[in-house]
């Protein structure tokens, strides 16, 4: 049980984080050209999402309910 | 346009140049070889080999339905046809186009001295013919027998030769899925300068189409058979009703898939006639740029229609609504490339060489099997029409009336170009004329056995069927008995055909600038392209084509580019 | 321009219009006489919708083959006009046409205008097979390695290997395969003279709707999917009756007053429901029944139909004789549990419910209807 | 640097002379061909998952409730936390690639090797992770139903690509290690980092199927 909680915060504090340091790591090569800087931008917004999903997951807003 | 000019300014290529050494010793020249060409005659001698088999597996097939009792046991039988679908479909046609032709044709049409991963290209051979052998080794084990679609439930029950089935295929799925990216980045990166791509050969659009299908599409089928397999070994319950799973999920796995895989057989095929059509008619295909888009559109069509291959398996009725009509969009696109052909034809000065027989023979089955695909379209006729041999009068004339058509023509005309010599030409005509009668004599009646109720993959059928029956598997046997002809042809034209020279045909295309077979580069130097193929009236369009001596000359007064060497 | 020998013609070759014409009469008889013969199944229509569906293939048939015709006509024709000749030299060229933007613009638009036709036509039919009109007789077929049993509504046992329908009634016919126990296989239901399939998945359940018009038969019931090393065996016969004769077949085979539709088993129940009292019957429902069935309309589905007007419900499929069901059938489904087209239910054991429970649920389900 | 041009610009064993400018052009073609047929890689791979993925919600839809009845009784939804907790894992590893990247292309081998290990250890920790899931997924097994199949199966496959993904990495640094690649001439490096950033994603997509929704 307490154990959730310590995962949650962990998740929590993880995933502001790591969602910073991504958004960051997007902005930077915003403008670089060229089909890999292309895909890495892709993935990288998107693993962004997961992050603020796993940020929403963490406190509660979206997951099963009950 | 008229005169061959320099819309794009060539840009050096120095990654075309690059090239890597010859090898020296039996084994890394012709058995582990990264030659593009090597690997294509190693498909070829596969594929063949495979399509003998399979062709006798179909003889077994016939001699069967000679009588309305069966002369096989029906296990047998069962097992007969359904490895004779599953080779037919993954080791003969599929290989032959992509993996054969492909290999073979595409690179040296698009000046390119190999393709992209010559490495890839040798590992992706190498799955073929393990996956061959696991297939027929199958029978020692009870091969599969609930048909190349092998249907769960039933396919869950079968004795251990569909699991190897499933490695089989998975073999093939990941070879096809290799070949189609090592192509697409060959077609995309490797033309030669000044090769756009409204000046593609219309295979090469084929081939890329093709890829494209084989990258995505072949995946999908990987993960269909892994999960059977995974249920077969192990239960793990995808498509077992009594477990929860649900047999129609393969269904809809298998066919997103295998509906697309028609086109991975099909699209070669249309540029294979692509080509041999001008060649013999003289004349620049007509409509080019509908050809080649109508061939993508198909492709991208292709993904949205697997569903009508369901129609009675029961899925929510107003589903089959968009399938059927997305289903008879496809004959827009078609039609526009048979109404393009027959264009060409016209006011040509048509040589009836055996390749170009087997063009026009693939017009008239082709569009016969597009008319009964409209009848399998449409809802309320196919529920008459599902599972009975309309299906398979149709499947066959547009596998064996399309595919295999298109591949027989190609053989007769590149085969000097791959052997350096001509085949048989009276011969050869010969071989189009039977096989066209036998093929029509061996199919057609299946479609009319279909509709008077004679349900497919059945080992004995009513009595009133055996007489259409008997007709059928007596012209199966002149149709088995054609292909002997070109092989024979082929063993003459080693033995004593005369030396082809670079371009026999007087084609307009690259691979005929060079010499024939080519040599291990394929272009001493690779050249620039400055139009569009098939302009017979005009000059050759390529500039800095240092090809053998005779072969070529691009001069104003060379009207066709025709030059005889020897 | 280089090339002196090339053909240079402007007209579209010798006797073009001779050939279109005769290629466009060809297809005009051809056409004819797919309307005027039985092609191209000529097997008799013995039942809605087969003259539609045929009337499908007709059209499909005058249309491909006409294209058909186009198609290979014209390339025969050019082959034979634009061929070389002896004479020609070895470098003639045809005539250097790239494309004809007005043509194109045409083998477009009228094979996209044929399409459309097609798919509209298509579709009416298609419409005309879903009406879930009548509903008369509801019954099942199911797939067995390698035999056909059938389902009728009140009568105790399936019927193996012969399926009898009164004419003239619309027929509801579930189709499904593998009943408990036995290997789960696929299996295919099709009577070529009703020109309607559907495949039999264990697991699913799928519905032909059609109404006989023809007395008549035997007729063939064949097996299309691939149900194992006999599947080819795998047949039954189709009969259309008289309601007559179907009445006395039906007599034959056992059918009696009793259950409900879907053919739990038959006669009575044998519980005395008089004692019974609906307000017990409301507690117990809730308790024991409520998981699966509410209280609404039949169709309301949960896992087992609504119960709440059972005995007044138009939505009740109706039965052979389209008697609406009794009280006593429910007690009887109450007791010895049910297997049919619409799902499964325990018997009265499995859910631990004593006769006196089902004659409180049966008063409980009638006041429900009275309301 | 010209080992670096040569290993990429040639197969092995080609003997030319170039000079520095031609091999140049080599090596940025080769690798442009290179990263195309690597991102149709993972492209066809993209389809595996999404046809997995398309068993998974359609065997979904075939149940009236999710999770679904094993024997009469209703499976239990999966560890969210601790789910969460491992996505992050993954997700921070991600990043940690993206800066080992990025201090290779700015020459600063230090920091590109501690950010390697960093995500090398973060892929280690997240499949360790998957084992205590599996162990603690109390959901019938591989092949009790048909959530076992699909939860065990696509995860299942997932981890191979993440087991695959740490192995391929480990090998790139070693191969740095081995003067292999240089500031200008890493298209292994960015191979690999597009290949872990896939992994990530496609996590992303199991994470709300099996876990949120």
């Amino acid at each position: 049980m307490d154990l959730a909680v310590i995962e949650r915060s962990v998740a929590l504090i993880g995933a502001i984080v790591v969602g910073v340091f991504a958004s960051i790591a997007l902005k930077e090569d915003w403008h670089a050209k060229g089909l890999d800087n292309n895909t890495t931008k892709l993935l990288l917004g998107l693993m962004a999402f997961g992050c603020i999903m796993v940020f929403f997951a963490a406190i509660g807003v979206i997951g099963p309910k009950g | 346009m008229a005169v061959a000019t320099p819309t794009t300014t060539p840009i050096p290529r120095p990654v075309l140049d690059h090239i890597h050494p010859e090898p020296t010793g039996f084994i890394r020249k012709y058995i582990f070889s990264i030659d593009h060409k090597i690997i294509a005659y190693q498909y070829f001698i596969t594929a063949g080999l495979f399509f003998v088999i399979a062709g006798l597996l179909a003889e077994m097939i016939r001699i069967d339905l000679l009588k309305h009792t069966g002369v096989l046991t029906p296990n047998v039988y069962n097992q007969v046809y359904s490895v004779h679908g599953s080779m037919m479909v993954w080791l003969v046609i599929i290989p032959f186009v992509s993996g054969a032709f492909g290999n073979f044709v595409m690179p040296l049409q698009i000046g390119a001295r190999d393709v992209a991963f010559p490495w890839l290209n040798l590992a992706a051979f190498w799955m073929f013919p393990p996956a061959g052998l696991i297939l027929l080794a199958s029978f020692a084990f009870g091969a599969p027998d609930a048909g190349w679609t092998e249907y769960p439930p039933i396919s869950l029950q079968a004795p251990f030769g569909t699991s190897m089935w499933c490695i089989a295929i998975f073999l093939i799925g990941i070879s096809s899925t290799l070949t189609g990216i090592n192509f697409l980045v060959t077609i995309f990166k490797m033309r030669a300068p000044g090769m756009t791509f409204t000046r593609m050969p219309l295979f090469v659009w084929a081939s890329a189409a093709t890829a494209g299908l084989n990258m995505v599409a072949t995946t999908a089928l990987a993960a269909a058979l892994l999960a059977l397999f995974l249920e077969r070994q192990f239960g793990v319950p995808f498509y077992n009703p009594t477990k929860g799973g649900s047999p129609i999920l393969w269904q809809h796995m298998f066919w997103f898939y295998s509906h697309p895989a028609v086109y991975i057989m099909i699209l070669p095929a249309f540029g294979i006639i692509s080509e041999v059509l001008p060649t013999f008619s003289r004349k620049p295909i007509f409509g080019y740029k509908m050809i080649a888009f109508s061939s993508v559109a198909i492709a991208l069509l292709g993904f949205m229609v697997w569903a009508h291959h369901m129609f009675t398996s029961g899925m929510a009725p107003w589903l089959q609504l968009p399938f059927m009509i997305i289903t008879m969009l496809i004959a827009i696109p078609t039609g526009i490339k048979i109404f393009s052909w027959m264009a060409t034809l016209w006011g040509g000065s048509i040589e009836f060489s055996p390749a170009c027989l087997f063009a026009l023979g693939f017009l008239i089955t082709f569009t016969l099997g597009g008319v009964t695909g409209f009848f399998l379209a449409a809802v309320p006729a196919d529920l008459h029409e599902h599972g009975t041999y309309f299906v398979v009068g149709h499947i066959h004339y547009v596998l064996y009336g399309g595919s295999v058509f298109g591949i027989y023509a190609g053989l007769y005309y590149w085969w000097p170009k791959m052997t350096g010599r001509m085949m048989n030409e009276r011969l050869g005509q010969w071989h189009a004329w039977v096989t066209f009668v036998a093929f029509n004599c061996t199919f057609l009646p299946m479609h009319w056995l279909g509709l008077l109720g004679m349900p497919r993959r059945v080992a004995m059928y009513d009595v009133e069927f055996e007489f259409w029956n008997q007709v059928v598997s007596i012209c199966s046997f002149f149709l088995a008995a054609s292909t002997l002809m070109i092989m024979g042809n082929m063993l003459w034209s080693f033995k004593n055909g005369k030396k082809a020279g670079p371009n026999p045909w007087g084609a307009r295309t690259l691979e005929w600038m060079i010499s024939s077979p080519p040599p291990y580069y394929n272009f001493k130097k690779v050249p620039a392209v400055l139009a569009a193929p098939y302009d017979f009236g005009n000059p050759l369009p390529y500039i800095g084509l240092d090809a053998e001596p005779g072969a070529v000359e691009a001069t104003p007064q060379s009207t066709t580019g025709l030059v005889h060497a020897h | 321009m280089a090339h002196q020998v090339a053909k240079t013609k402007v007209s579209l070759g010798p006797g073009f219009w001779l050939v279109t014409a005769g290629i466009l009469i060809a297809s005009a008889i051809m056409s004819y006489f797919v309307y005027a013969s039985g092609w191209p199944i000529g097997l008799p229509q013995i039942a809605e919708p087969a003259p539609e569906i045929d009337s499908l293939f007709k059209f499909l048939g005058a249309v491909g083959g006409t294209i058909f015709n186009i198609v290979t006509g014209y390339i025969i024709y050019f082959a034979i006009v634009f061929r070389r000749k002896k004479s020609d030299p070895p470098d003639a060229i045809g005539v250097q046409v790239h494309d004809n933007p007005v043509l194109e613009f045409w083998w477009t638009v009228i094979p996209t205008v044929l399409v459309v036709i097609l798919a509209i036509f298509s579709t009416v039919i298609w419409s005309s097979l879903q009406n879930t009109a009548g509903d008369v007789l509801t019954m099942e077929a199911i797939g067995h390695q390698y035999y056909f049993s059938f389902r009728y509504p009140k009568l105790a046992n399936p019927v193996n290997n012969e399926m009898h329908v009164p004419v003239n009634v619309p027929v509801t016919l579930h189709v499904t395969s593998a009943e408990p126990g036995e290997p789960p296989v696929d299996h295919g239901f099709w009577v070529p003279e009703v020109r309607l399939k559907a495949d039999m998945v264990p697991g699913l359940i799928n519905t032909l709707r059609f109404t006989p018009t023809q007395i008549g038969g035997p007729y063939r019931i064949i097996c299309t999917e691939f149900c194992g090393a006999l599947h080819g065996t795998m047949r039954a016969t189709f009969y259309i009756d008289s309601q007559k004769d179907f009445d006395k077949w039906f007599a034959k085979q056992g059918g009696t007053g009793g259950a409900a539709s879907g053919g739990a088993a038959g006669a009575s129940s044998g519980i005395a429901l008089a004692g019974g009292t609906a307000a017990a019957g409301a507690t117990l429902f809730a308790a024991k029944c409520s998981a699966c069935h509410a209280t609404d309309a039949f169709s309301d589905k949960k896992v087992g139909p609504g119960l709440g007007k059972i005995f007044a419900d138009p939505g009740h499929p109706k039965l052979v004789d389209s008697s609406a069901p009794t009280p006593d059938d429910a007690a009887l489904i109450m007791k010895k549990g049910f297997t049919g087209d619409i799902g499964q239910m325990p018997d009265a054991t499995t859910n631990q419910i004593s006769d006196g429970d089902i004659a409180n649920l049966v008063a409980y389900l009638v006041s429900l209807s009275k309301k | 640097m010209t080992t670096a041009a040569v290993e990429h610009g040639h197969g092995p064993g080609d003997e030319h002379d170039h000079d520095d400018g031609h091999e140049e052009v080599i090596y940025r073609e080769t690798t442009d061909m290179r990263l195309l047929g690597f991102v149709l890689f993972l492209c066809s791979d993209v389809v595996l998952f999404s046809a997995f993925i398309f068993a998974y919600l359609y065997l979904r839809g075939t149940v009236d409730e999710w999770p679904p009845i094993l024997n009469g009784h209703q499976l239990p939804r999966l560890d969210l936390p601790f789910a969460e907790f491992n996505s992050i894992v993954l997700f921070g590893s991600g990043v940690t690639m993206h800066h080992a990247l990025e201090n290779w292309k700015h020459g600063k081998v230090g920091r590109f090797d501690f950010f390697m290990g960093f995500t090398i250890v973060l892929g280690v920790m997240f499949l360790g992770g998957q084992g205590y899931e599996y162990s603690h997924a109390a959901i019938g097994g591989w092949s009790g139903s048909i959530f076992g199949a699909s939860f065990f199966t696509l995860t299942g496959m997932h981890g191979f690509h993440v087991f695959c993904g740490v192995v391929y990495l480990a090998i790139l640094w070693w191969q740095t290690k081995q003067k292999h690649y240089d500031q200008t001439h890493y298209f292994g490096l960015t191979a690999g980092t597009l290949y872990w950033h896939f992994v990530d994603v496609i996590w992303v997509a199991l994470f709300f199927l099996f876990y949120i929704f």
